[in-house]
């Protein structure tokens, strides 16, 4: 970061139930940003130039994994802020989220097990040429925790297609040598697909949690990469 | 029955009380309770809450020491971590509810715990489970492993704390009466702690959380039904968790506290309301009103019987100084919680509750809460296990035996567990489930918690005395693998009925046998809980003193971690053998439950774990300490299943007690050659042997020439991989 | 055979998630809805012709595993 | 007015939790069964008197928030 210039603005939202809104603030922080908690009846993102929402449980989960808190006050300023081409990172509950108001396509099933998955899996890099993802390069292989119920991504074989030839998968579950193959797909996503950008490259979804991976001592910093991008894009 | 019909000898023995108790209540109040009162009395008398059978012995443990704030009576046990920082911790059974309902009663379990732990103004920051469980093929037993562990996994993901940690064992004692105990562990600002206490007369009474339905009257004192048949119907026992409601408490609680609006707090749990109000006000030596009507209640003509002992979850009772009060409204209702004021604080040292206009009970605190019955139950000391005669044990065939511990439950890999477990949620482990114990970073710092759960319920029913010194024992040494310095203990005390001088002999003994390990270790008991009646049918569980220790590493500069790499050089710390009583090899290979169990050697015990902790800390050593299933368990373990390992054991040594002797407190140590020379040192005046090098695909064990097993150790892993594998699947 | 199976919990069993449902209907101008509660649908193709039989066996099937009698009802509805 | 919602996961949507309850009802004996498709069911107590005006609001809501239509359908009935 330049000296004297002032630190990007992130706002990171929190809805009721939100459980990792503080893990993402401390990312955002440790990656240079200043981080801004953005209450969920805001109406405004507080002059924030990137906004993130967070993974947890919004709304305990009991209708659909983010259904409830995409109708929540703030979600209107999240749209216009993403329709401006401005960058939206959605992660894992908060990916759930942008499905729910459209701006990703699809939606998510539960799990093929039935049962939350807690564990570290592999995740090839397919895109590196949107500025969220300037720190990453394409078929870089990282290693991220994934920690959901539901986050087996499903969408109608149009829609399947449409993502595919418009080239807005950005990560797809593989082996450690980023290998396809269904064993390395813990929930049974169609195409592996773990995370996509909308077609503009400013709204990005994610299952996985990099802000959970931003310091060696707990386990890796493959999480860096994309919060860096998110925050430098602010 | 009407809530206010007066009391009888015969009501008080429908709710649990004995003649002798009613007359107790009667001249403690001088005239006759009404049918609420009695209620009231039943609850805070009952064992769950009065702790009347265990009282007398719980005495024994030490709870003093430099680094303890707050010893058992609150809501949970507080340690000082240094720089500013306090954890607070608890652990709790929820073994009957389990039992009914596996899903809600563990999850419910999980709840309670947790709300032990921010009632006292601490975020919670870990949870581990201990579990037991009855032999896979028992009537149920796979539809409660599952039910329980997805309902920890769903309650405590959803609210956002890891489960870092716990255990998961089989015996058949608990086929008809599995356990369940979560433990919690949370951290605070040393200044930033709030107490169960509703001091300050003329202070508000402010009740929070979800609505009071007709769920769980009686949780506490599991006594037959005081109303008819119908009405029982419909009141259901089992209470649903709703861990979104508890997500939000935590919050708002956090915010409350922080900002300074709270005067007391007390979480609502067995027992309800009454616990929290005649307790908090017991703390406090003063009195509260509570106008019942107030209560906010899920169901329409709820009683204030029911309003008083419903066990409805997420709720918490609250004292705050009335200019507060629409402070504490407006930050509650942000949370879209309820909070309602119903009642205030009094200098009179008695509960005092309207109902619709009119008094519908007036009690004084202390023959509630302080002067509850105290039994010194009739006990008879257990003899502990004999020696056995044991069939030769020369040319066996030594693989096959590891394989055969491998590939029981006893020794399953854990992973289907706990990968249903959020075990990364806070960003803040650096080593989750599978090790020895827990580590995480106390949020914002590099200053290490680290957390294990410990019994050996076999050992335990063999030798009470001795098999709770060695779960101290074994607690301490695992906590030394993560390089952590132990600093206190909670503990959850399973047993048989304490109506059977057996099984009050066996909770005696354990008790003794835990408060001289904790003596020797240097490590206060802070808080713990005591599950007496887990027996179906006559036949009583395994005597199961689970301990629950934390440990501190000032400050943490390396991931320890419980593998060896390829390269590395294998030393054993401690005995070159142990002892075979009571261990996994008796009871898994040859069958035999059987054995005596030994004393521990604290003084021994302790330089090993100094040393191991020490090593780790530093980075320089990966440890495994030798436990379940001795030295051969643990090298298989430490492979993780990729890199083998040539090991020759020290000459003249038997065999079956250097490969499977378990009790002698020794570490399997993994060191980088340039690091050898560190580690003798370190281990001045304490027996360590050489073992060997780590590499190849194989594990294999020599003994003066002669290999006793050579197995590749993908294989093994492969055994423990399997035996939990069906809990991954759909 | 269509069968379907409705289990709910019962009436004086907490329902956490109905609860939550109401409360966002009612932020989003639904507060009409006064009440919800949420129970789960199984749609079975079941083979077999007699009506009875049928609803005896899936019945059994509820009391054995589609439903958790400590907490749920169940209603088996024949199509 | 008891207003029952039915949601359900369209047809082309795979069932993952419908077929895992067949097979453990196969397991158990029951392999007359060969088919479950589960959803959910959601009972709300609406207040209003007419019908018609009701139905059409539960089905905003049901659009709206109560189903997801890029993988559910809903069905609205009046008690
Ligand atoms: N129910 C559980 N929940 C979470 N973690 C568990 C559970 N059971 C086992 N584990 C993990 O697996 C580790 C190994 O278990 P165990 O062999 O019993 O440990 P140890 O013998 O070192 O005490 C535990 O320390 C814990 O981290
Ligand atoms: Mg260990």
């Amino acid at each position: 970061m330049k000296a004297g210039r002032r630190r990007p603005r992130v706002a990171v939202v929190i809805f009721p139930g939100s459980n990792c809104d503080r893990d993402t603030l401390a990312a955002v922080e440790a990656t240079g940003g200043e981080a801004v908690p953005v209450w969920h009846q805001s109406r405004d993102l507080a002059g924030c130039g990137s906004v993130i929402l967070p993974g947890g449980f919004s709304y305990g989960d009991y209708l659909r994994a983010g259904a409830m808190a995409a109708h929540s006050p703030v979600m209107a300023a999240v749209r216009r802020h993403a329709e401006a081409g401005r960058p939206v990172l959605g992660i894992c509950n908060g990916f759930q989220m942008l499905l729910e108001i459209g701006l990703l396509p699809g939606a998510m099933l539960m799990n093929r097990t039935l049962r939350f998955i807690c564990r570290d899996v592999h995740l090839r890099v397919e895109r590196d040429d949107v500025p969220l993802l300037t720190y990453l390069r394409r078929g870089q292989v990282l290693r991220l925790p994934i920690a959901h119920k539901e986050g087996n991504w499903f969408a109608p074989p149009e829609v399947v297609r449409e993502v595919e030839s418009e080239g807005t998968v950005v990560l797809r579950y593989c082996t450690p040598g980023g290998g396809l193959d269904d064993g390395a797909n813990p929930n049974g996503a169609l195409n592996a697909i773990a995370g996509l950008v909308n077609s503009a490259g400013n709204v990005l979804g994610l299952m996985p949690h990099p802000e959970r991976r931003v310091r060696g001592i707990v386990g890796g910093e493959d999480g860096t990469p994309l919060i860096r991008g998110l925050v430098e894009a602010a | 029955m009407r809530w206010d019909a007066p009391g009888t000898v015969e009501l008080a023995r429908e709710q649990g009380l004995s003649e002798e108790e009613y007359g107790r209540i009667l001249d403690s109040i001088g005239r006759t309770p009404n049918l609420t009162e009695l209620g009231i009395f039943a609850a805070l008398w009952s064992e769950h809450c009065s702790y009347k059978s265990s009282r007398v012995h719980l005495r024994k443990l030490p709870t003093s020491g430099r680094r303890v704030v707050q010893g058992p009576g609150e809501n949970a046990g507080v340690v000082d971590l240094g720089g500013g920082w306090v954890t607070v911790f608890k652990m709790e059974s929820h073994n009957h509810p389990s039992f009914i309902e596996p899903y809600q009663g563990a999850a419910t379990g999980v709840g309670g715990i947790l709300r032990d732990i921010f009632t006292m103004g601490a975020r919670p920051i870990m949870l581990l489970d201990s579990l037991r469980f009855g032999s896979l093929d028992a009537p149920r037993m796979p539809h409660l492993v599952d039910g329980v562990v997805r309902g920890i996994g769903d309650y405590g993901n959803c609210v956002g704390v890891p489960t870092v940690g716990g255990e998961v064992d089989f015996h058949p004692s608990y086929n008809g009466n599995v356990l369940v105990n979560v433990m919690c562990v949370g951290v605070a600002r040393a200044d930033g702690l709030f107490f169960g206490r509703a001091s300050g007369p003329g202070n508000s009474v402010v009740y929070l959380g979800s609505k009071t339905g007709r769920d769980g009257i009686h949780g506490a004192t599991m006594a037959s039904d005081v109303f008819d048949e119908s009405a029982s119907e419909k009141r259901p026992t089992v209470q649903v968790g709703d861990p979104f409601t508890e997500k939000l408490l935590i919050e708002c609680c956090l915010e409350l506290m922080g900002k300074g609006l709270v005067v007391g707090i007390q979480d609502m749990g067995a027992a309800g309301l009454t616990s929290s109000a005649f307790e908090m006000a017991a703390r406090a030596g003063c009195g509260l009103t509570l106008d019942l009507s107030l209560v906010p209640a899920r169901e329409r003509g709820m009683t204030p019987y029911e309003l008083m002992l419903s066990e409805s979850q997420e709720r918490m009772l609250l004292v705050a100084a009335p200019p507060d009060v629409p402070g504490v409204l407006e930050v509650c209702h942000r949370w879209g919680l309820d909070a309602v004021e119903v009642g205030s604080v009094t200098a009179e040292p008695e509960v005092v509750a309207t109902f619709e206009g009119r008094e519908a009970f007036r009690l004084p605190v202390a023959p509630l809460v302080d002067d509850a019955p105290r039994y010194e139950r009739p006990w008879v000391r257990p003899a502990p296990a004999a020696a056995v005669t044991l069939p030769p044990l020369h040319n066996r065939d030594w693989g096959a035996d590891l394989r055969a511990l491998l590939a029981s439950p006893a020794f399953a890999d854990t992973r289907p567990v706990w990968q249903q477990y959020d075990q990364s949620v806070g960003a803040s482990t650096v080593v989750g489930p599978g090790a020895d114990a827990a580590l995480l970073l106390l949020p914002g710092t590099s200053i290490g918690v680290a957390a294990t759960t410990d019994c050996n319920a076999l050992a335990c029913g063999l030798d009470p005395f001795n098999g709770a010194a060695q779960a101290v024992a074994e607690a301490v040494r695992n906590l030394a693998c993560v390089g952590a310095e132990p600093v206190g203990v909670t503990d959850c005390l399973n047993f048989g009925s304490p109506e059977n001088p057996k099984v009050m002999g066996q909770f005696v003994a354990a008790l003794e046998g835990m408060a001289e390990a904790c003596r020797a270790f240097e490590v206060p008991v802070v808080s713990g809980n005591v599950s007496f009646y887990n027996e179906t049918s006559g036949s009583a569980i395994l005597p199961t003193p689970t301990v629950g220790m934390v440990g501190v590493v000032p400050e943490v500069r390396h991931r320890p971690r419980g593998t060896w790499r390829e390269g590395e050089a294998l030393y054993l710390l401690g005995a070159a053998e142990g002892e075979l009583g009571g261990s996994r090899f008796l009871q898994l290979v040859l069958g035999l439950e059987a054995g005596p169990v030994p004393a521990v050697d604290y003084a021994a015990e302790s330089r090993a774990a100094a040393v191991v902790r020490g090593l780790v800390r530093q980075g320089l050593a990966a440890a495994k300490d030798l436990s379940d299933g001795g030295l051969a368990v643990a090298a298989a373990e430490m492979s993780g299943g990729t890199v083998g390992a040539e090991l020759a054991l020290p000459e003249g040594v038997a065999p079956a007690r250097a490969l499977f002797g378990e009790w002698r407190g020794g570490f399997l140590v993994a060191v980088e050659p340039e690091n050898e020379q560190a580690l003798v040192r370190a281990c001045e005046g304490s027996p360590v042997n050489r073992l060997g090098a780590v590499g190849g695909s194989r594990l294999k064990i020599a003994l003066g020439g002669n290999v006793l097993l050579d197995e590749p150790v993908e294989e093994l892993e492969g055994l423990r991989e399997n035996g939990l594998k069906w809990l991954s699947e759909s | 055979m269509q069968v379907e199976v409705r289990v709910k919990l019962k009436q004086q069993v907490l329902d956490p998630q109905g609860e939550a449902i109401r409360r966002v209907l009612a932020g989003l101008g639904y507060s009409e809805v006064e009440q919800v509660r949420v129970g789960k649908l199984m749609l079975l193709e079941v083979a077999g012709g007699d009506r009875e039989a049928v609803r005896a066996r899936v019945e059994e099937a509820c009391r054995e595993v589609l439903a958790n009698t400590v907490i749920e009802e169940f209603e088996v509805r024949l199509q």
